[in-house]
């Protein structure tokens, strides 16, 4: 008996693709493919990874090597960027300094949002005493400026890539806790989460079944949006003279050696300004597709 | 005279994921002056789009393809922004459909009213809309008020401007049946009051019945059949306005009704409960408090296998709580709650696997109550592999799919996502996965309210055969007393966590005893224009519970709560 | 609403204690100290050490935090350890001359940000709002040090409009500083604005969207009287977090523009405290960011809960 | 907005420009190396009047304008005292307070004629038990002063002696023929008698200004003196504003808010920037820092002197100087006396790779591998450091360049790392030189030498009246020190001073510019 049965109210007409997990990756593929920020935003943070990677191949010159010989150079055949107050070439030094900002900020980013996630979620399914100590010690370190916190870290543990590291992501899991307990909150009141509560699931087992899957969207926005404000804060400590020692390639230091010598040579401090600025608008464009095409609602983030 | 409105060959369309969905085809009707037409239609039919555009207005993303709307002879979307303003506030005028959301939550009550012109005193409209103590409640903001005092406000804003024309877009939806009586007598009395011509759109044939002078019944976007209200109901000619109207449960119905393809309707007799049915779960004195609100007070029942008991009344009478205590999701706060196999009082996760199982919950709303990330396959294996009712992965899965064609659907859906299915089949999914842990009692918890009419009257067919294929017994819950006469064997009537009276079906619906009992009886709407209500004497009444026992006994089971004639006139105070 | 109050600074006081244990356990463990630093390279190590004990630096963590609690709440944050002036006091200039550059970023980005964000959310996907998009999106990409350096190249070396440094102490006068706030102002209201802008346009948009917005159209009110009555109050209530924590960030921002332009404000006394490793100074600037912090959340709340009776009426329903 | 923000033609163009993207892109090229530097502040004699403004990096927020105390306000010093005796251009002695000064026949007892009608700017007048206090002074324990080092082993104060207000006798504990070289220390300006608490604020003194304001690291100014003894200074005031950052400095003066970065030795890039400035120049002060890598002759492989003497043949100073300096300074050759100090001698080891290797085998330290500590504290550091590991590379060397922190260097890096890299202001007369640095046990002696001969070489020196035998007993100090001494001196850098091309007569030596003769042109 043919069930008397209306079409599907006019959602897009997706076509019934197979939603195993397979499915799943394909149609997020299509959904990112949708939203052209999304698309020029990857195109562009890809750009700096290649860039990056290679190079060693993109450039014959060592970013370290001094050859005051030719030193406060402007664009020219032998260096396309200029070279700086000690002769090394200003161009290769924007290439790896990619690195250490890409690295750092990539792995920094991965561990604080990971954690953030873990502990946002747990606070949100157990509520109770748990979440209001967590908020406590959340908001406490919150009210500490990012950059003191950073600075104290960095002037006792030194300026190494692990303390660096760490000590990022130490100071924005609360942000992103914050967030992830946001999109939490409004998941565990769902119907479905009740259901599998009324089944007597393990607070673990309805975390990594129900919840999780529904707010990786959220997670992913939010990721975005943090590496892009990682990537500002390394490399403002490292203009403070607290992030990468000299004679490390880093943009923000290559921005405060050169910023006096700016009228002189002036690529040598623009170079690394137009690669950090891309690469940030890279990552924001892309948090921005992200979160259009995923539809998740920013405001949320705010809460 | 032309016609105050003319709606000639409308067609709209809705740009989404790329492409133009047609939303509205080719649809046509005039509206003259003090008359009232019914656009009648299931969700996705197109209705209200075409309402608002009697305003001028489309929602964001969608564009006018084709057609032409003329208000009092002006082409609505033709007009300068000037223009199309004035004829906003004076001409035409609309009431949305819920008054929660289209009240502005941080302005006072009086003055959106006043803002909306016309220059007639606000504590006039809030008396001609019949609201207590108007200069008190036109102080207060939107979320102190009720459902139905924000519907009465959100009418008097649109009568302030003196409108010609009135559109109601599902004016009651989602109101209590009683407070819906209250505000569909106050249109109707407006409207002949101040000769309005009126366009009500509503999926309740009852509303239409009891309102429309005329009818138009849309099916995706085409206008399918249009006449005047009597003959629509009485010789309807389209075959699926005919299988909507038999799909409607009537409260003379003593059985389920079945609609066949052309929609003829056949009335299936209720299966009889053998007396010596064992019984599945009994309660106890049970009462549940939420903090300081004591939602459920004192609840006894009986639950024997193969038996649907309903539980029936308005919003805040603590059915739903009752249900969730039942299904050990609220620890009750006194009295027992016990099944064959062992004590309910305690929370599911605390429960025994043994029992968990035995009692299912199946949710209200299909759309949150399967995770949107997962199959719905996924969503029946889950409770198959917790409660071991399926050894091992392939099991389970061949399970499901068995499961998916005993709620009738097919198995190869197990594999889509439930954004991809409709309503209906995302609730029998939901039926399906309550299945899987084979349980002895199944809770319903107003599973077909947010249903279209026809897809509901299949739901409720599904949960009758389950419980005579399955000796299932079946909790009910629901505020439609139609859909209780035709389903349930036995029916509670809750009121502020008290049950006013109980009985078999058949006793309590023709010699109701208690008045809370006649006054619901009262207010639920027939689709049949000239239908009587089935009770007319409502007194007013007041609680006694004095020493001589609590009950009036009319036989067979069927007994009332105490009452007395109440002594002094009750205040006309609105719900 | 006198309850919510109450139990909100309660919460802020104990998030500002938990801070403040925070900082002293993570200065605590600074290598070298004050001792050698104001000494000089010159210091021979009996100096050293003779100074260490006078300054008490000898004695337990845990006694010295007790110490430093309790004088805290007679309003004696101790003196600094270089210096040897009341920290208080110095603070005190110090985070006036802020309070001067935040006055000015707060007015610039505040308000420029509300409009401009209102502006791209009404003209959705029109070319207004893709400009202040875009415009805003560069504008939070870009680093305030990278700003700040752009415009002292720009508005002081080639076109002498405004100081490039500001040459006067902690306790000028705001005359004397007037000049010098307007390019760190800028510098830090552009990245400021860039967060709030966005803020603005996302809720203006759900908003707009919004049952009661349409129905407010629907009842023919003027576009104007639409945005201004019925769409902001809503909108603002979002925006008005985002607002705060960007108001607190400042404190932190402040650091790296008053670097660039020698500016005697509490981010420089920041900068300069831990590279001197002065303890009770390094405290006292912790603690301020944290009250700033608080304070600002708590004005958060306040304005939300005017913004949206619910909040206010908890109480009264039917 | 204050008169120094006339927008000049140049500029106006200047900033149009820069607004233009295009010109930000294309910037100046042409590899205009140092040598294009002006080689002193502009000629011409100044205006009269005017207000020199000085950025200035802060010593410490506890500086003082004691001239005796560890923490000093430095640039105030050369404005408010005098000394009894000072350095003249060609590094000589010249009279100051005192007129004339002579020693007995053992150079044992000193006697200073003191100079008549000289007061201080709170009217007293100065005497020789003013001069005799400030000895005391100095020689006192509270006032922790880093010249009591040099002074202590020769004066007794109880046995200082003022026959009459115009005379001075110091009678020393051991005979010292250059005893006035070292009260040309900045730390030796003469303050008035018993001022000793006060002075630290109140900066009296009998220099050619006056104090007007002090706030430590914070803004002062002093007024022109004008019954100073010397004559009026040309300008009128003085104003100073302590700047930490040091491109904040360099932006203050290309923005023209100041005319003087003091105590700033500008870096290449930002030399060339303020070059090409239209309102200000550079000035540059020849072989004003003697840049230094002290091996520590304590810590193995450096305890060995063959080790030490190939460390030295290993490198080419010419290669360093063009390297690091691009050409602005001259090769040290590892002899810590300056190239113009009179009793420099020209005579130096050549750079010989093989022979270090030969040594080196010798020594058993084949293929030699050193860490070479270095920092951001001083922009020359780290290029010297690279230049020498390049250089000493070609004799089978191997250096590894390690960077620390600035502001931890001198406390965990300087004479505690075998081998580092840093640097002492020029100017110091050679006794004080060698005591201080090379003389074992003293607080300075970065290398950690102590070798007895040098000292006694040093003791004869001084006692040593007859100037020719002295210049000889110094010539055969420094030989000693290049050929057994723990410090490489690969070079002597020129500072680059960052001055307004408004400023006239400024000239500077041993690190104190003349502040009588130093005025504006158009101010």
């Amino acid at each position: 008996m043919t069930a008397l049965d209306p079409a599907p109210t006019p959602a897009p007409a997706t076509a019934p693709a197979p939603a195993s997990a397979g499915g799943r990756t394909i149609r997020t593929w299509r959904t990112l493919r949708s939203s052209r920020t999304a698309v020029i935003g990857l195109a562009v943070v890809g750009v700096h990874v290649l860039l990056a990677l290679l190079a060693p191949l993109l450039t014959p010159h060592d970013p370290v090597a001094n050859s005051p010989s030719h030193a406060l150079l402007g664009p020219g055949p032998e260096h396309w960027a200029g070279t700086d107050q000690y002769g090394r070439d200003v161009l290769a030094r924007v290439l790896y300094g990619g690195r250490y900002a890409l690295g750092v900020s990539a792995v920094s980013t991965v561990l604080g949002v990971a954690l953030g996630t873990v502990i946002g979620c747990a606070a949100a399914l157990r509520g109770g005493w748990f979440d209001d100590i967590l908020s406590r010690v959340l908001d406490a370190v919150l009210s500490i400026p990012a950059i003191l916190a950073l600075l104290v870290v960095v002037t006792v543990l030194g300026t190494g890539y692990p303390v660096i590291i760490c000590a990022v992501a130490v100071v924005f899991v609360p942000q992103v806790v914050r967030v992830v307990r946001g999109a939490a909150l409004a998941v565990v009141p769902a119907d479905y989460v009740t259901a599998a509560r009324a089944r007597g699931e393990s607070t673990w087992a309805i975390l990594r079944r129900e919840v999780l899957p529904n707010i990786v969207d959220v997670v992913c926005v939010e990721f975005a949006m943090r590496a892009s404000w990682v990537v500002l804060l390394i490399s403002s400590l490292s203009f403070l003279g607290f992030g990468a020692a000299p004679p490390t390639p880093d943009w923000g230091l290559m921005v405060a050696e050169n910023r006096t010598a700016i009228t002189v040579v002036p690529m040598a401090s623009l170079a690394p300004i137009i690669a950090l600025a891309t690469l940030v608008v890279g990552i924001n464009l892309a948090s921005d597709g992200l979160s259009k095409a995923w539809g998740v609602d920013r405001i949320r983030e705010g809460s | 005279m032309t016609a105050l409105v003319s709606v000639s060959s409308l067609s709209v369309s809705y740009r989404s994921g790329g492409q133009d969905v047609p939303v509205v085809r080719e649809v046509s009707f005039e509206l003259p002056e003090g008359r009232t037409l019914a656009l009648v239609g299931e969700s996705g039919s197109g209705k209200s789009t075409v309402a608002a555009t009697l305003l001028g207005h489309l929602r964001h993303g969608s564009r006018l393809d084709g057609g032409e709307v003329r208000v009092d002879g002006h082409d609505v979307f033709a007009l300068s922004p000037g223009r199309l303003r004035r004829l906003r506030g004076g001409t035409v005028a609309m009431v949305a459909q819920n008054a929660g959301h289209s009240l502005t939550p941080s302005m006072r009550v009086g003055r959106q009213i006043a803002e909306a012109g016309g220059g007639v005193p606000v504590l006039d409209l809030l008396e001609q809309v019949r609201l207590p103590r108007p200069a008190e409640l036109a102080r207060r903001y939107p979320h102190e008020l009720s459902g139905g005092q924000q519907q009465r406000v959100s009418i008097a804003m649109a009568l302030a401007a003196r409108p010609r024309v009135l559109v109601l877009d599902e004016p009651t939806t989602g109101l209590d049946v009683v407070t819906q009586r209250g505000i569909l007598d106050l249109v109707a009395d407006l409207r002949d009051e101040l000769g309005l011509a009126a366009l009500l759109v509503s999926h309740d044939l009852g509303v239409v019945a009891r309102m429309a002078d005329e009818v138009s019944v849309l099916r995706l976007g085409r206008t399918v059949e249009s006449a005047p209200t009597r003959k629509l109901f009485s010789r309807p000619e389209h075959a699926y306005t005919k299988r909507l109207l038999a799909s409607v449960p009537r409260l003379a119905d003593d059985g389920l009704a079945l609609v066949g393809e052309a929609g003829e309707r056949e009335i299936r007799a209720r299966a009889v409960v053998p007396p010596q049915a064992p019984v599945a779960v009994s309660a106890d004195d049970v009462t549940v408090d939420h903090g300081s609100v004591r939602a459920v007070h004192g609840v006894s029942f009986e639950l024997r296998c193969g038996e649907i008991v309903a539980l029936v009344g308005e919003s805040g009478s603590g059915k739903s709580t009752l249900a969730w205590a039942l299904a050990g999701l609220r620890a009750p706060s006194g009295g027992t709650m016990t099944h064959q196999s062992g004590d309910l009082t305690r929370l599911a996760r605390k429960r025994p696997p043994g029992l968990r199982r035995r009692v299912q919950l199946v949710f209200q709303n299909a759309d949150t109550s399967l995770n949107p990330r997962r199959s719905v396959g996924d969503a029946i294996r889950r409770p198959l592999r917790l409660f071991g009712t399926a050894p091992n992965r392939e099991a389970a899965t061949a399970r499901a799919r068995e499961l998916v064609r005993d709620v009738q659907l097919d198995p190869a859906l197990a594999d889509r996502l439930p954004a991809q299915l409709s309503g209906g089949q995302r609730q029998r999914i939901g039926i399906a996965r309550a299945l899987a842990g084979e349980p002895d009692v199944l809770i319903a918890d107003e599973i077909t309210t947010a249903l279209d009419v026809s897809v509901q009257a299949e739901v409720l067919r599904l949960l009758d055969d389950l419980r005579r294929e399955r000796q299932l017994a079946c909790l009910f819950i629901s505020h439609d007393l139609a859909v209780v006469r035709g389903l349930a064997d036995r029916v509670l009537v809750l009121r502020h966590g008290v049950v006013v009276e109980e009985g078999p079906t058949q006793a309590v619906f023709t010699d109701p005893g208690h008045p809370y009992t006649r006054e619901l009886m009262a207010a639920a709407l027939e689709p049949d224009p000239d239908a009587r209500p089935p009770v007319d004497d409502v007194p007013d009444w007041e609680e006694t519970a004095d020493a001589d026992g609590v009950w009036t006994d009319h036989g067979h089971g069927h007994r009332v709560r105490r009452w007395r004639p109440a002594s002094t006139p009750l205040v006309e105070g609105v719900p | 609403m006198l309850s919510f109050i109450a139990r909100r600074t309660i919460s802020a006081l104990g998030t500002l204690l938990l801070a403040s244990v925070l900082v002293f356990l993570a200065v605590q463990a600074l290598p070298g100290d004050v001792a050698t630093k104001i000494l000089g390279k010159d210091a021979t190590p009996d100096a050293v050490a003779g100074l260490r004990e006078q300054m008490g630096l000898d004695r337990p963590a845990w006694e010295r935090y007790l110490d430093w609690v309790e004088s805290a709440l007679h309003g004696d944050f101790g003196t600094s350890l270089v210096s040897g002036k009341p920290v208080a006091t110095e603070a005190a200039a110090h985070l006036g001359n802020s309070a001067l550059i935040a006055l000015v970023t707060v007015l610039f980005a505040v308000t420029g940000a509300l409009v401009l964000g209102v502006l791209a959310g009404l003209y959705r996907d029109r070319w207004a709002d893709h400009l202040i998009s875009t415009v805003s999106l560069v504008g939070m990409s870009i680093p305030e040090f990278v700003v700040a350096t752009v415009l002292v190249l720009c508005f002081s070396i080639a076109l002498p409009w405004f100081p490039a440094v500001v040459l006067y102490g902690p306790d000028a006068s705001v005359g004397q500083l007037l000049p010098a706030v307007w390019l760190p102002a800028l510098a830090l209201a552009t990245v400021m604005a860039a967060y709030i802008v966005r803020m603005a346009r996302t809720s203006v948009i759900d908003v707009m969207a919004s049952e009661y917005v349409t129905t407010a159209r629907l009842k023919g009110l003027s576009t104007w009287r639409v945005v201004t009555r019925h769409a902001l109050p809503g909108a603002l209530l979002p925006t008005l977090h985002v607002i705060a924590l960007n108001v607190a960030w400042l404190v932190g921002g402040v650091a790296v523009v008053e670097n660039v332009f020698n500016y005697p404000g509490i981010g420089k006394l920041l900068l300069t405290s831990v590279q001197n490793r002065d303890l009770p100074v390094i405290q006292a600037v912790a603690l301020i960011s944290a009250v700033v912090y608080v304070v600002c959340n708590l004005a958060a709340d306040l304005g939300s809960m005017a913004l949206n009776p619910k909040l206010r009426t908890r109480g009264r329903t039917r | 907005m204050t008169e120094a923000h006339r927008p000049g033609r140049r500029s106006l163009l200047a900033g149009a420009a820069c607004l233009g993207a295009s010109w930000l892109v294309s910037g100046c090229t042409g590899a205009a190396s140092i040598t294009a530097l002006p080689a002193a502040a502009p000629k011409g004699a100044p205006d009269r009047g005017g207000t020199l403004r000085i950025a200035r990096p802060p010593a410490s927020d506890a500086e003082t304008l004691d001239p005796a105390g560890p923490l000093s306000a430095y640039e105030y010093l050369g404005a408010l005292y005098n000394r009894l005796v000072r350095v003249g251009t060609d590094g000589g002695l010249v009279p100051d307070l005192a007129e004339a000064w002579e020693a007995d026949s053992k150079a044992r007892t000193w006697t200073f004629r003191l100079r008549k009608g000289v007061t201080f700017h709170n009217g007293h007048t100065f005497t020789s038990a003013d001069a005799a206090y400030t000895l005391r002074h100095i020689l006192d324990k509270a006032t922790a002063s880093p010249q009591a080092g040099v002074l202590a082993p020769l004066i007794d104060p109880k046995t200082l002696r003022t026959p009459d207000a115009h005379t001075l006798v110091v009678p020393l504990k051991s005979p010292h023929a250059e005893f006035p070289s070292l009260l040309t220390h900045y730390n030796c300006y003469v303050i008035p008698d018993g001022s000793g608490r006060s002075i630290g604020r109140t900066g009296i003194g009998t220099g050619p200004f006056r104090l007007d304001s002090f706030a430590p690291a914070g803004p002062g100014s002093v007024t022109a003196y004008q019954d100073h003894w010397a004559g009026r200074p040309v300008l009128d005031a003085i104003s100073f504003a302590s700047v930490a950052d040091m491109s904040a400095r360099a932006n203050a003066l290309l923005a023209g808010q100041v005319d003087l970065l003091s105590q700033t030795n500008l870096d290449f890039a930002t030399a060339r920037v303020v070059e090409a400035s239209d309102r200000a120049t550079i000035a540059r002060v020849k072989n004003s820092q003697w840049y230094v890598l002290p091996m520590l002759t304590t810590e193995k492989p450096f305890t060995d002197v063959r080790v030490r003497k190939a460390m030295k043949l290993a490198y080419d100073p010419e290669h360093v100087v063009k390297v690091a300096l691009q050409g602005a300074g001259t090769a040290g050759w590892d002899n810590p006396v300056p190239p113009d100090d009179p009793l420099h001698i020209r005579s130096h080891p050549e750079h010989d790779p093989d022979r270090a290797r030969h040594l080196l085998k010798k020594a058993g330290h084949e293929g030699l591998t050193v860490d070479l500590h270095t920092s951001s504290y001083d922009p020359l550091f780290t290029p010297m450091a690279l230049a020498y590991q390049d250089s000493a590379r070609r004799a089978g060397i191997r250096v590894r360049v390690k960077t620390a922190a600035a502001d931890s260097y001198y406390t965990q890096i300087w004479m505690k790392k075998p081998l580092m890299a840093t640097y002492w202001y020029t100017g110091r007369p050679i006794d004080q030189l060698f005591t201080q640095i090379f003389r074992s046990g003293s607080s300075y002696n970065e290398t950690a030498w102590s070798d007895k001969d040098f000292d006694a070489l040093l003791d004869r020196a001084r006692a040593e009246t007859d100037d020719k035998r002295r210049r000889e007993l110094y010539g055969e100090g420094q030989t000693m020190v290049i050929e057994r001494g723990g410090a490489i001196t690969p070079m002597f850098a020129d500072r680059l001073v960052g001055v307004s091309r408004k400023v006239r007569g400024y000239a500077e030596h041993g690190f104190e510019f003349d502040y009588l003769a130093i005025g504006l042109k158009g101010a």
